[in-house]
């Protein structure tokens, strides 16, 4: 553990930009807190607790376009050279178009894709333990754990990020970690974690990267107490926090749960729109579009969210998850049941930020209190569950 | 706006017993008000289906949202759910434009009418702490601020109402079933109706071109907007996201999500009476009630009108007049 | 005869050139196009940085159509259609004046000059109506220039 | 991160049940990934075949660098460049694209189970999933049906001769045509329904003795939605298929069944015992046929189908193929009754 | 795709300036374009033989021609690619000549310009679709709007050729204006003696059949099947009964206004207009009978031979179907008193309108053809005066901006030197009879040897100017002019002073119009397609014009034109099954949402609700009714709607090509 007086910090930044992009966060002309590249003499905001958003787009960019691609027409020599015609061949299948004879290239454009990499070395500085850990649960889904596919774009940058957090010393009323096993001063993800105390901040480094940064000249060693106090500021947020719901039996509480009445009355005020996880640090679904214009264009990944109507429309108009229900229960389920299912964690760090942000302040505590208990053994027999399925699906007077 | 009068408990315990009636004679399904939300800074949409539990229901200048916002197509839960909500003065012209279009079955409505005598700009008063702010009281011309720490500040409520509040010129509900309380009296002259637009109209255009790109940089795109738009009606098929045509992409960038603002705003014109619903959902602060309030404005120029007033009128953008005023060339 | 624009010689004859400003026309089929092609018929000179987009009637035309011209890069666009009173399909211009009368009223609050936008109604007889309404509408789009740095 | 060794536990004190992999994660991830082998019984019955794209547990092991597990990986996004070689006109709204990957290598490495199902697309409009039809022995081309819906479709119905698509495939899981092995099979399919099966129908029907009885039951609303004629035609002939081939109503020249699929399946009788079902086909029509495989007393785990979802990045991640835990585009799209019957009803 | 330029040089039209070669050559560079060629002459035959045979022989499936104007050659091309086993839709033009060759002079900017529209429609012909036309039965049956001499000549001439048709007439009998009139010019044969027999005809017609005293109430459909609303008003007479023997007029003690007579006479309450009324039968007017408006008398009843009188009769709704409709409402003459206050307002007794001095000098008029002058008609103990000095003045509600009738009603000029001669025939040649005039237009067939006739032979005295006031002094009509050849203020004691009221639309066109969907002008005319190409239809199909009340005529155009409409009807209805343009609206039923914006801004009604399946309603586009004008494309917030080959996202991806690339 090191200590990085107050008067240093300005200084670590310019040393940490020498040598690779600082995200930390600041403030825009309206007085609202983003994470946004560090330039020196920027003001950086700490003492809010939390930014507006989770810094996640710095690694999982909201838009990224992953592949570009170019045709080329061979052109109207190659294309007269290009014998078409001849006659159909009588065995079926009868094809609409004569295939070209053998050996014969029959392709009248030239393709050419590429793929985007753009993984700057990055230090994100300033974000909170349950941002860092945002980053750590997705790294799960897009580093394959568990066998699944492995996410070169968001894996690259993940590589080429630095996370320094700072223990949060005062939650907020919208906070939760402790209910989601993290902490005011969590470490998952985090690389080194700073600590205020009087004067300065403590500095931990959790990994290689954060060791390395403590390489930096301005930090010193920890004085007398300080390592203490440091602690003392842990504990008293960590006791700050009333955790509002028992995780245990979430998972189980959902599944139970699935065609729970409560589900209709819960998601009244939702007005189905993105911001929960547009704010969430860690909310991975994602959209895929082509962009082209004439020849060439572009493939792009952009963030996509399970309330959104149309994320999962099929082209025929059916929708399975069409009722806005079934959406807001999705979501949910996907963080506390389905996700940890797959990977064996939680998708929710606790920032609390889906609550405070949320137009209507849907409240993912009260959903997760409501509907995360699980039956008992002996009780909710088949039937009723059923009956509940048939109630919740015709919409009838709950 | 003149001074509170500091009836909101008295037209607070009306709301509820209205509430409490239409849902004991079996009216509504359920009922649409105002709630506490998570901490005393908040005042929420609040839905109650029991006559017993009405008393959840609150009346206070936090209660800013736009409950008309719940009757949009799909909202319903159940889809043909007899609805009993309140409407404030402005909530009550975006249910006008709804009804002039039959977008909502006036049948399986019940509406309380709350006059109103302002709210509270919540997001400029939670601006006077650094950390975070849990309790928001009003008493007369003061507004209570107190955060975490228990600090407290008093600000004045002239200066803490919303922008359109200040220059509100119909303050009491355009239609409704029930008046909860009496009308408040109606401000005989609202001069700086445009105050604010008239400002930015004054700009040079690089200036607001500046700001404008400044402004929609930050959009993420949530779609809370149009989500908590009471008169956006493409609901699940949004356009926006729509690929074919493609008036918009998803790629997040100031281009795109003013191109994305221009597509709701062009979509509300003639419907929308800035309510400033958008505006308040909008998570990283963009000024969206400004650009409604323009568009009015023009609105009101071409065609001396102002949506959301009469029932029988028709949007202006259905409808045409061959002597139109402008156009001749 | 008004003459070609000044631009028009000596540069580049690509439409990205320096000084070059695009410029996209949406007329509506029964006036505004036969309009211009009865300009051309009569071979009255236009200015060359305009590009038509032949649409059934002005009530075809979304004012977003336009917001995405501009945002596709145009410096200006004009729209043309047949007179009020005369639309092939009755009514079609009517609605058309509306929407676009706010479009155009709306445009300097998104940071654009007025000379970037004009709606006007040509009809299929008035060709040197049209090659003048076009080469001043172009006239004063140069003058402005290429947009630069904008939001849309 | 892979490389971390000295991360320190989370100071919120926590050993859920619910969360076997909590307290490994807790230790850092590189040990975590030991863990799941026993875990997610997510495949009853499926098969993956070449795992070329999908990634095993290997590929990650502890101390192993995210290159060299991209490396072992490649990309999943990206498409294998490919040309439409034939189109062949199903019906007025399908048809058939046949198409190859322009590096030949690749072309002649690439293998399938049936039931998999790939990734076609055209670099401009985007992506679409479709069912890997030909035949898993043909070396020559990749086949889809398309049916014109959407934009993506559309597009693809465009296409001529000699354009480009990108192709990535395989993807998902087959059906278990090995465990099969030694059973009757009975397909049950519908309109476009077809397209999911035919790659199956092709397998067990060119590795015939392996399998008893083979009926073929498929319908459409008229003789012209019939897909693959030629196939319907080989089927009939064939006197080791019993092939039923029905149309909703009558019309002039039909000289087949009438009749809607269940009805017709109905009739046929076919006897559950050593029986696999396999189905697919418009949503509605699935729902009657399970219930008259119900009623011919078939269990669930005797009874495949095969599932459509809206998919993007098929690769399990983006999020919306789920039904519950399960994605479409990795854990199927083949599923037994048995498996379906386990997850929330999100059809 | 595979899409084929073809580049044409127009000779040297397009060639001069642009590099056709050149441009066609890159235009093999785009984007699915495998086939490109320049044509010196594409719409010649070998032209369009060498689209046809690229078109076969490397299997192009979309192809755009670089040429003229698409309204000069967008359906011969189109032709053409059919000929060659393309869908005709995916096929698009680039107007390389109109708005580029002949605009542009120099070489390299007319090749850049060119080489940019090309990729234009390389762009929207990628996005185009097949379209096929529709095919709708059509019903052969034929409304005439009007029973003048415009929907006689119509009716006639169809009925003729075989086909059933109705004759919807306002008033309780047909023969319109012209049944009116005394003598016609420039021949002065009597008008009823032309008229009178075609109306009998058309009573006559086995295949005619008339609905007097009725109007539209309702029009639905599109062509080939209206289905319209026919309101018979009560006219409080059983037609089936009545035999038209006059006995009631005769009987009846209330008078009433003469609206045949220009109400310079009166009739009775219960009254048949004129004797050859077809069809003839009694109509009361309510608003004079005694029995309506005091309760008692009934004479009627009592007198009538036929018991054909029923005071309980209501309106009665007729529902009929037809394939094509022909307006021919006609007009309605200049209600001068309500502008020229500097006439009298019509408080002058002797100032009259020319329509009333044409029912006084009619031999079955009410002053038996005698012209009198009016302020001593009708008075006891005073007998009636011939004029001695009559003034015509002309240009009354026409030419005159001031009361908003700025063109030329077109007869007026021809039917004053008509009645000018009249005068001096019926009260004799000494009689003085002068005409202001502005300008003599007199351009038919033996029109100007007409005017200079009554100049000449009849020494009509043609005055040159406008009066500017009419007033009543010492029992004259004081008229106060300027000639202005002369240049001499001019005063005349007149004893009649007979106004050449113009014409102006009928009462009631424009609401017709809205029911019909037809546009009008701003003066209530009805609209035309096209004043050239299409003079005879409107822009809704299978509706079409006859007469005035598409513009002022007299009757021989009238005539020639109800007649052009007629072989325009029969041109529609002579297929069993009408082709409807493909290129219409069309909706995405996934995508609806209901909100019904576009059924509220159709001019033609085309949208609208459909039940699906699962009980939900949404907006349908009727394909034979929808014109392609794209409103309720421009309107539907959710872009559901889609203008078949003018889509949306092609209008888009046309900006987008052009800018971007």
């Amino acid at each position: 553990m090191k200590f990085l007086p107050q008067d240093q910090l300005e200084a670590f930044l310019a040393h940490l930009a020498e040598s690779a992009i600082v995200v930390a966060p600041q403030r825009d002309q309206d007085g609202v807190l983003f994470f946004q590249p560090w330039e020196a003499g920027a003001e950086v905001e700490f003492e809010q607790l939390l930014t507006r958003q989770s810094p996640k787009d710095y690694v999982f960019r909201q838009t990224e376009t992953y592949l570009k691609f170019g045709y080329q027409m061979k052109g109207k020599a190659a294309a007269e050279e290009e014998e078409v015609g001849g006659k159909k061949s009588k065995d079926e299948p009868a094809a609409e178009e004569a295939p070209p004879a053998e050996g014969e290239e029959p392709a009248h454009e030239v393709l050419q894709v590429e793929t985007v990499e753009d993984a700057p070395e990055q230090v994100i500085f300033g974000l909170r333990p349950c941002d860092a850990r945002g980053y750590y649960q997705m790294d799960q889904v897009f580093g394959g754990y568990g066998g699944f596919y492995y996410d070169p774009y968001y894996m690259a940058k993940r590589e080429a990020t630095t996370l320094v957090a700072l223990t949060c010393a005062q939650p907020w009323s919208t906070c939760f970690c402790t209910a989601v096993y993290g902490s005011p001063s969590g470490t998952d993800g985090v690389d080194l974690l700073l600590t205020g105390i009087e004067g300065g901040f403590t500095a931990e480094a959790l990994t290689e990267r954060g060791e390395n940064l403590l390489g930096f000249g301005g930090f010193a060693d920890v004085g007398t107490g300080q390592a203490d106090a440091a602690q003392t500021v842990k504990d008293e947020a960590f006791a700050a926090i009333d955790p509002p719901f028992e995780i245990e039996g979430v998972p189980q509480g959902l599944r139970d749960n699935f065609e729970d009445p409560a589900w209709h009355d819960l998601q009244m005020r939702c007005i189905s729109c993105g911001t929960c996880t547009y704010v969430c640090p860690n909310c991975y679904c994602f959209n895929i579009t082509d962009e082209m214009v004439e020849k060439s264009g572009e493939r792009v990944r952009t963030w996509d969210n399970c309330f959104n109507p149309g994320y999962t429309l099929e082209t025929s108009g059916h929708n399975p998850r069409e009722q806005k229900f079934a959406r807001f229960r999705n979501r949910f389920s996907h963080k506390f049941w389905y996700y940890p299912e797959k990977y064996d964690s939680l998708l929710c760090s606790g920032c609390g930020r889906c609550i405070r942000y949320c137009p209507t302040k849907i409240d993912l505590r009260e959903v997760i209190r409501t509907l995360g208990r699980p039956h008992a053994a002996e009780a909710a027999p088949a039937e009723d569950s059923e009956a509940a399925g048939v109630h919740a699906q015709t919409g009838e007077d709950l | 706006m003149s001074p509170a009068n500091g009836n909101y408990e008295e037209v607070e315990q009306r709301i509820r017993e209205l509430a409490r009636t239409a849902l004991e004679e079996g009216r509504v399904d359920y009922f649409i008000g105002w709630t506490a939300g998570y901490n005393e800074s908040e005042v929420i949409p609040g839905f109650v289906r029991s006559a017993d539990r009405v008393d959840a229901l609150v009346w206070n200048p936090l209660a800013a949202y736009n409950l008309t916002a719940f009757l949009k197509r799909k909202m319903p839960d159940p889809p043909q759910a007899k609805i009993g909500l309140a409407v404030k003065g402005c909530d009550s012209r975006t249910l006008v434009s709804l009804l002039q279009e039959e977008l909502v079955d006036r049948e399986r409505l019940y509406v309380v009418g709350v006059p109103c005598e302002g709210i509270v700009n919540r997001r400029a008063v939670s601006k006077v702490f650094a950390n975070e702010v849990v309790k928001i009281e009003v008493e007369d011309d003061t507004i209570s601020v107190t955060n975490q720490d228990g600090e407290t500040k008093q600000l004045a409520r002239e200066e803490y109402l919303l922008d359109h509040c200040r220059s509100c010129k119909y303050p009491n509900p355009r239609y409704f079933d029930d008046l909860a309380g009496e009308a408040v009296t109606e401000p005989e002259d609202q001069a700086p109706m445009w105050r604010e637009i008239e400002e930015f109209e004054a700009l040079p255009e690089a200036e607001k071109d500046r700001l404008m790109a400044e402004a929609f940089e930050k959009c993420i795109r949530c779609y809370a907007c149009i989500n908590a738009c009471p008169v956006c009606y493409c609901w699940d098929n949004c356009v926006c996201r729509a690929r074919q045509p493609k008036l918009v992409s998803q790629k997040v960038n100031a281009q795109e999500n003013l191109m994305f603002q221009m597509v709701h705003m062009f979509h509300v014109a003639g419907r929308c009476p800035s309510c400033g619903n958008c505006d308040r959902a909008c998570p990283v602060e963009i000024p969206l009630y400004l650009l409604h309030r323009k568009m009015n404005k023009e609105l009101k120029e071409m065609l001396d009108f102002e949506p959301g007033i009469d029932l029988e009128q028709k949007p202006v953008f259905q409808t045409f007049d061959v002597n139109d005023p402008f156009g001749q060339h | 005869m008004a003459q070609a624009t000044e631009t028009a010689t000596g540069t580049t004859a690509s439409w990205d050139g320096e000084g070059r400003v695009k410029v996209v026309g949406i007329l509506c089929n029964w006036c505004s196009y036969a309009g211009a092609d009865g300009a051309g018929t009569a071979r009255l000179r236009q200015p060359f940085d305009f590009r038509i987009v032949r649409v059934p009637c002005t009530g075809r035309i979304d004012p977003l159509h336009i917001l995405k011209a501009f945002e596709k890069g145009a410096d200006g666009v004009l729209v043309s259609g047949c007179h009020p009173g005369d639309c092939h399909y009755a009514e079609g211009n009517y609605y058309a004046r509306r929407k676009l009368e706010l479009l155009e009223r709306m445009l300097p609050q998104l940071g654009f000059e007025p000379e970037r936008f004009k709606y006007t109604w040509v009809s299929a007889s008035e060709a040197q109506r049209w090659q003048q309404v076009v080469t001043e509408f172009i006239k004063g789009v140069e003058k402005l220039g290429p947009r630069e740095g904008r939001a849309l | 991160m892979a490389k971390n060794d000295k991360r320190k536990a989370a100071s919120s004190p926590a050993q859920a049940a619910d969360f076997p992999g909590r307290e490994a994660a807790a230790r850092g991830n590189g040990e975590a990934r030991k863990a799941p082998a026993a875990r997610n019984p997510v495949k009853t019955g499926g098969v993956q075949s070449d795992g070329r794209r999908r990634m095993t547990i290997d590929d990650i092991r502890p101390g192993a660098t995210i290159a060299a597990a991209r490396n072992a990986a490649g990309n999943p996004y990206l498409p294998e460049p490919a040309t439409v070689v034939e189109i062949v006109p199903e019906t007025h709204n399908i048809k058939s694209f046949r198409v190859r990957f322009d590096d030949e290598a690749v072309m002649e490495n690439f293998s399938f189970a049936p039931g998999q199902v790939g990734q076609l697309g055209i670099f401009g409009v985007g992506e679409s999933t479709f069912a890997i039809n030909s035949s898993p022995s043909t070396k020559e081309y990749l086949q889809f049906s398309v049916m014109r819906t959407g934009e993506v479709t559309t597009a693809l119905h465009n296409l001529s001769v000699g354009d480009k698509v990108g192709v990535r495939a395989p993807m998902g899981c087959g059906f278990p045509v090995d465990e099969w092995k030694g059973k009757k099979i009975l397909y049950v399919m519908g309109g476009i329904g077809s397209a999911a099966l035919r790659a199956t129908i092709h397998y067990t029907l060119e590795h015939r003795d392996d399998y008893e009885d083979v009926t073929i039951i498929y319908g459409a609303r008229s003789p012209e939605d019939l897909t693959y004629k030629y196939d319907i035609d080989d089927w009939v002939e064939r006197k080791d298929v019993n092939a039923v081939i029905t149309i909703d109503r009558e019309v002039p020249g039909w000289d087949k069944r009438v009749g809607f699929v269940p009805a017709v399946l109905e009739e046929e009788q076919p006897r559950p015992k050593d029986t696999i079902a396999i189905t697919c086909g418009p949503p509605i029509m699935i729902k009657f046929v399970l219930q008259s495989l119900e009623k011919l007393q078939f269990t669930d785990d005797q009874i495949y189908t095969t599932l459509e979802k809206r998919m993007k990045c098929g690769i399990g991640i983006c999020g919306r193929c789920n039904m519950g835990p399960r994605y479409v585009c990795v854990d199927g799209p083949v599923f037994s009754m048995t498996e379906l019957r386990e997850l929330p009803d999100e059809m | 795709m595979r899409i084929g330029v073809f580049v044409c040089h127009c000779g040297t039209n397009i060639a001069a300036t642009v590099d056709s070669e050149g441009i066609a050559a890159r235009a093999g560079e785009l984007k699915g374009v495998v086939h490109t060629e320049d044509i010196i002459y594409t719409c010649s035959e070998p032209g369009q033989h060498a689209i046809q045979q690229a078109i076969r022989e490397k299997n192009l499936d979309r192809v755009v021609v670089a040429a003229c104007s698409p309204h000069m050659h967008e359906v011969t091309f189109r032709r053409t690619v059919e000929g060659a086993g393309l869908n005709p839709y995916l096929f698009e033009m680039a107007n390389i000549r109109e708005h580029c060759s002949w605009i542009h002079p120099d070489k390299p900017e007319g090749s850049e310009k060119a080489y940019d529209l090309i990729k234009m429609a390389v762009a929207k012909v990628r996005d185009l679709e097949p379209l096929y036309a529709n095919e709708v039965e059509v019903n052969k049956d034929v409304l005439v709007i009007g029973g003048g001499v415009a929907g006689i000549q119509t009716a006639l001439d169809l009925a003729e050729a075989g086909l059933k048709v109705t004759v919807v007439e306002k008033e309780t009998t047909i023969g319109g204006t012209m049944a009116q009139l005394d003598k016609t010019f420039p021949t002065i044969d009597c008008s009823a003696c032309i008229l009178t027999p075609r109306m009998v005809d058309c009573s006559q017609h086995e295949n005619i059949e008339i609905m007097a005293y009725s109007e539209i109430d309702r029009v639905q459909g599109y062509v080939g099947n209206f289905t319209v609303d026919i309101r018979k008003k009560a006219s409080m007479v059983d037609w089936d009964k009545c035999i038209g023997c006059e006995l009631c007029q005769q009987k009846c003690p209330a008078k009433a206004p003469d609206a045949f007579n220009e109400g310079i006479a009166t009739t009775k309450a219960i009254y048949i207009p004129f004797p050859q009324a077809v069809p003839k039968k009694a109509a009361i007017q309510v608003d004079y009978c005694r029995w309506f408006q005091e309760g008692k008398c009934r004479v009627c009843e009592r007198v009538c031979p036929a018991d054909a009188i029923d005071y309980e009769q209501q309106d009665e709704f007729v529902q009929k179907e037809f394939g094509a409709i022909v307006v021919a409402t006609g007009q309605d003459v200049f209600p001068w008193e309500d502008y020229y206050h500097e006439y009298g307002s019509g408080r002058i007794p002797d100032v009259i309108s020319g329509l009333q001095y044409e029912r006084m000098l009619n031999a079955s008029g009410p002053t038996h053809g005698h012209v009198l002058r009016p302020s001593t008609m009708g008075q006891k103990d005073v007998e009636p005066e011939e004029p001695k000095t009559v003034v015509f003045i002309q240009c009354i509600g026409s030419r005159d901006e001031s009361v908003g009738r700025p063109y030329c009603s077109n007869v007026c000029c021809m039917y004053t030197a008509k009645q000018a001669i009249l005068t001096k025939d019926h009260v004799g040649m000494e009689t003085e009879v002068y005409v202001f005039y502005i300008d003599i237009r007199a351009f038919g067939k033996g029109y100007e040897e007409f005017v200079k006739r009554a100049q000449t032979e009849f020494a009509v005295k043609y005055v040159r100017g406008r009066v500017s006031k009419l007033y009543e002094e010492r029992g004259k009509v004081k008229v106060r002019g300027m000639d202005t050849l002369l240049g001499k203020q001019v005063e005349i004691d007149a004893d009649l002073v007979v106004l050449a009221s113009g014409i102006t639309a009928a009462d009631g066109a424009s609401e017709l119009a809205q029911r019909l969907n037809i546009s009008y002008d701003q003066y209530g005319f009805f609209k035309e397609s096209h004043p050239k190409l299409r003079p005879l239809e409107t822009n809704t199909a299978g509706i079409f014009l006859a007469g005035a009340c598409q513009a002022p005529k007299d009757i021989p155009t009238t005539v020639a034109q109800a007649s052009g409409t007629a072989a325009k009807v029969l041109g529609l209805l002579a297929k069993d099954k009408l082709k409807t343009s493909p290129m219409i609206a069309r909706v995405d039923q996934n995508r609806c949402v209901s909100c019904w914006k576009c059924i509220e801004v159709c001019p033609f009604s085309a949208p609208e609700k459909e039940e699906l399946r699962d009980g939900s309603y949404k907006s349908h586009i009727i394909e034979t009714v929808c014109q392609g004008c794209g409103i309720c494309v421009a309107t539907c917030p959710v872009n559901c709607i889609d203008l078949k080959g003018f889509g949306t996202q092609s209008v888009l991806d046309q900006i987008e090509e052009v800018l971007l690339t």
